[in-house]
């Protein structure tokens, strides 16, 4: 099982049955492979549809159905289709139980950095600053590492997406939480050792005795 | 509301004029009048619109045809051209969250002077904005947006204007219907009075101040 | 020809083809009667109809197509119907072309009192203060005076509707507009004259030298 | 979105509970649950509705049965019993413009603190409230508005909890399916999923809580 699906399968975990679900782009998209059999979810798609299905047969995509990056998607029976205002209103005003999104940075308070590296990667924020500030749960899905740094730093260095703290992040190697707005480890991936995770870990995290091991 | 060719549409339309353009990744842009706009080499362009699509497509169009001179928009990460003239600051581009983008329009179409929305508090993006508290929570003021022109793409139009739109290409077009001079509209299918049940209609008919005629021959 | 049908035909005079078109409950709902041969109009209802009929007839009417009075209504084709969200985004939003509206009192400066009578009349105000913020204009359709009292005040007594003054004032005597912000007589009814008019007039009114009749 | 007897859900609700009522002059109202509240005699409830609607009508019968102690409204000039009630000052009463109204119950259920509003400037609407310039125009900041319910009445529920409305009793429904913390709703016709078009839901299933089943025997 790769980095990725470890990230995805455990994320799924966290949906409960009627949850409406905003996927971002990258890792986040994989949960929708891993829902728990039996669960049933909506997936909003924040270009206006709730109900999104799979990507269609080949042959019956419509160009006027697509997911937030233009990608032909399908919808499922019960899909419902709105504006942009509406899509937001239904972000920022609480009604999305569960957003995962990807994030370069979090840290020790739970603040996310996921838009912005200056002077290299200024695309725009997108729905992102009103996803981490209206969803009732933010789950950050991310590598735990990039090139060998650590992307759970003690004081985000990157522009903060928003400064409500997310409530979970959920990586390759760890599950980590924020009771109590401090960053705590909350589960490790099988095979590591506690110790393999604070090595590669930049943010202090509150520890218990026995850590159990990620669900996936 | 009066039917016109689209060439004739984008005769109106100045050299420097601010557009809000309908669409979400090129999905739901009135393509055709992109494509006539950049026929007719309408340059200096204000452009409000979510993103810029994808060179070649939708409004990626416009920064090919190096017509736009300044940009509002939520994200522009996958149109490298137009990222392109940002760095270069042949474009200025305002990058603002996308709920905050759709209410500010919203506001300006629907008489509002702002909104008050948590989006953004005490990141980059609070620069330079009032933040006002109400009940001891703090919210940023975001102010009307307004543009000379609107173009939208509709599903269906019919002889009076009213339009419908399909599955996810109706995005921002509904917003940006209310909250310009002039509405020019564009549509999959021109239908007669009575297709669109009233309770279907999305934009009623007076907003609308031009629709584009089919193409002819 | 009484009063209110001499009110409601002047009113109708000043649609244009075309014209979104709000009209108040009482005198302003007779306006829809007199709307010129060929000029096609577009009605709106504030509770959410845009292309409101005439009444029904008996035995076909429907509970849920009201006018904002709860009064069963029909609808043309071309009708559109909304949440109140939109309407009043309409109407806010200078999208309404024409509201006709009826008055307690209008002052010199073109100032509308009409939702009001303190220790009287406490009902709400409605629809009223957007409409006359928003409106692209704003008729008042009213008697000229009541219980031989002018309702055209130098100063309202009794609380605004807006400090947006209104564009025209139509009543069974004269056409009163405020160009340069000054009340200013504009027409008068056939068998009036100018003395007559000004004698049950409170407010001051600029008067040229000919004062045409009003066109009914 | 779980299907519940009238008796079951409004016993949910508490006396003295905040409920915004859908409607329009009794048009759209969920009448089914008003005539439910008078017979658990809920007491002392906040309600939040356009109007008072008529004595015997809709809302109009919890006056009937000075079930109201707290009335947000836009006009209640309609219904002399809430009259009498508020001159009483059995009941408080707070009267604000009606697209006030809905914008303040548009922004409780849009998570925006609130809108600024040239609606009410310099009249006494305005008294005790913040106001607020943007480009030098005045304008008044109006607050987000929420209850603990939300009364909604539909054309079409489906299994789901999709809906939609019919003609003029659409009016407050759908902002208000957003603005409260519990969403119940009753439909003229309950549908399997997929009769009504993703296209023609206005209220999408997961903002409703419970869809009241069909009266039995």
């Amino acid at each position: 099982m790769d980095a990725q699906e470890i990230i995805a399968r455990r994320v799924a975990r966290e949906l409960r049955n009627g949850d409406l679900v905003n996927l971002g782009i990258g890792i986040p998209t994989l949960v929708a492979n891993y829902v728990p059999a039996g669960l049933s979810v909506f997936f909003q798609s924040e270009n206006g549809l709730i109900g999104t299905g799979p990507i269609p047969e080949q042959g019956l995509e419509h160009p006027l159905l697509t997911d937030a990056g233009g990608r032909p998607i399908s919808a499922l029976p019960g899909a419902s289709t709105f504006d942009s205002a509406m899509s937001f209103g239904l972000i920022r005003g609480g009604h999305v139980d569960v957003t995962v999104l990807g994030g370069l940075q979090v840290d020790a308070h739970g603040l996310l950095a996921n838009w912005m590296i200056p002077g290299k990667m200024v695309p725009g924020m997108g729905g992102a600053m009103d996803l981490v500030s209206g969803a009732k749960r933010v789950i950050v899905a991310m590598q735990h590492a990039a090139k060998g740094k650590s992307k759970i730093v003690a004081k985000c260095t990157l522009p903060l997406t928003s400064v409500r703290p997310v409530q979970l992040v959920v990586t390759d190697m760890a599950v980590i939480g924020f009771p109590d707005g401090k960053a705590t480890l909350l589960e490790i991936a099988p095979g590591l050792s506690v110790g393999e995770v604070m090595a590669v870990t930049d943010a202090e995290l509150a520890v218990s005795d026995d850590i159990p091991q990620m669900k996936i | 509301m009066r039917a016109v060719s689209i060439e004739e549409a984008v005769a109106m339309i100045p050299a420097g004029a601010s557009i809000m353009v309908g669409g979400f990744m090129g999905v739901g842009t009135p393509w055709r009048l992109l494509d006539e706009l950049v026929r007719q080499r309408k340059a200096g362009l204000s452009i409000i619109s979510n993103d810029a699509a994808l060179p070649g497509k939708g409004v990626g169009k416009l920064f090919d045809a190096e017509l736009v001179s300044r940009l509002t928009a939520t994200h522009i990460g996958l149109n490298p051209k137009a990222q392109q003239q940002m760095l270069a600051k042949q474009i200025a581009v305002d990058l603002i969250p996308q709920g905050t983008f759709v209410e500010r329009i919203r506001a300006g179409g629907c008489g509002l002077g702002g909104v008050l929305t948590p989006t953004g508090v005490g990141t980059l993006v609070a620069e330079g904005k009032r933040q006002i508290e109400v009940d001891g929570k703090p919210f940023l003021l975001e102010t009307a947006l307004r543009a000379q022109f609107a173009l939208v793409h509709a599903f269906l139009a019919d002889y009076l204007g009213n339009l419908s739109y399909a599955l996810t290409a109706r995005n921002f077009n509904p917003v940006m219907a209310m909250a310009a001079d002039t509405v020019i509209v564009t549509a999959e299918h021109i239908v007669p009075v009575g297709v669109i049940a009233p309770d279907h209609v999305v934009t009623p008919a007076p907003l609308v101040d031009y629709l584009i005629t089919n193409p002819s021959g």
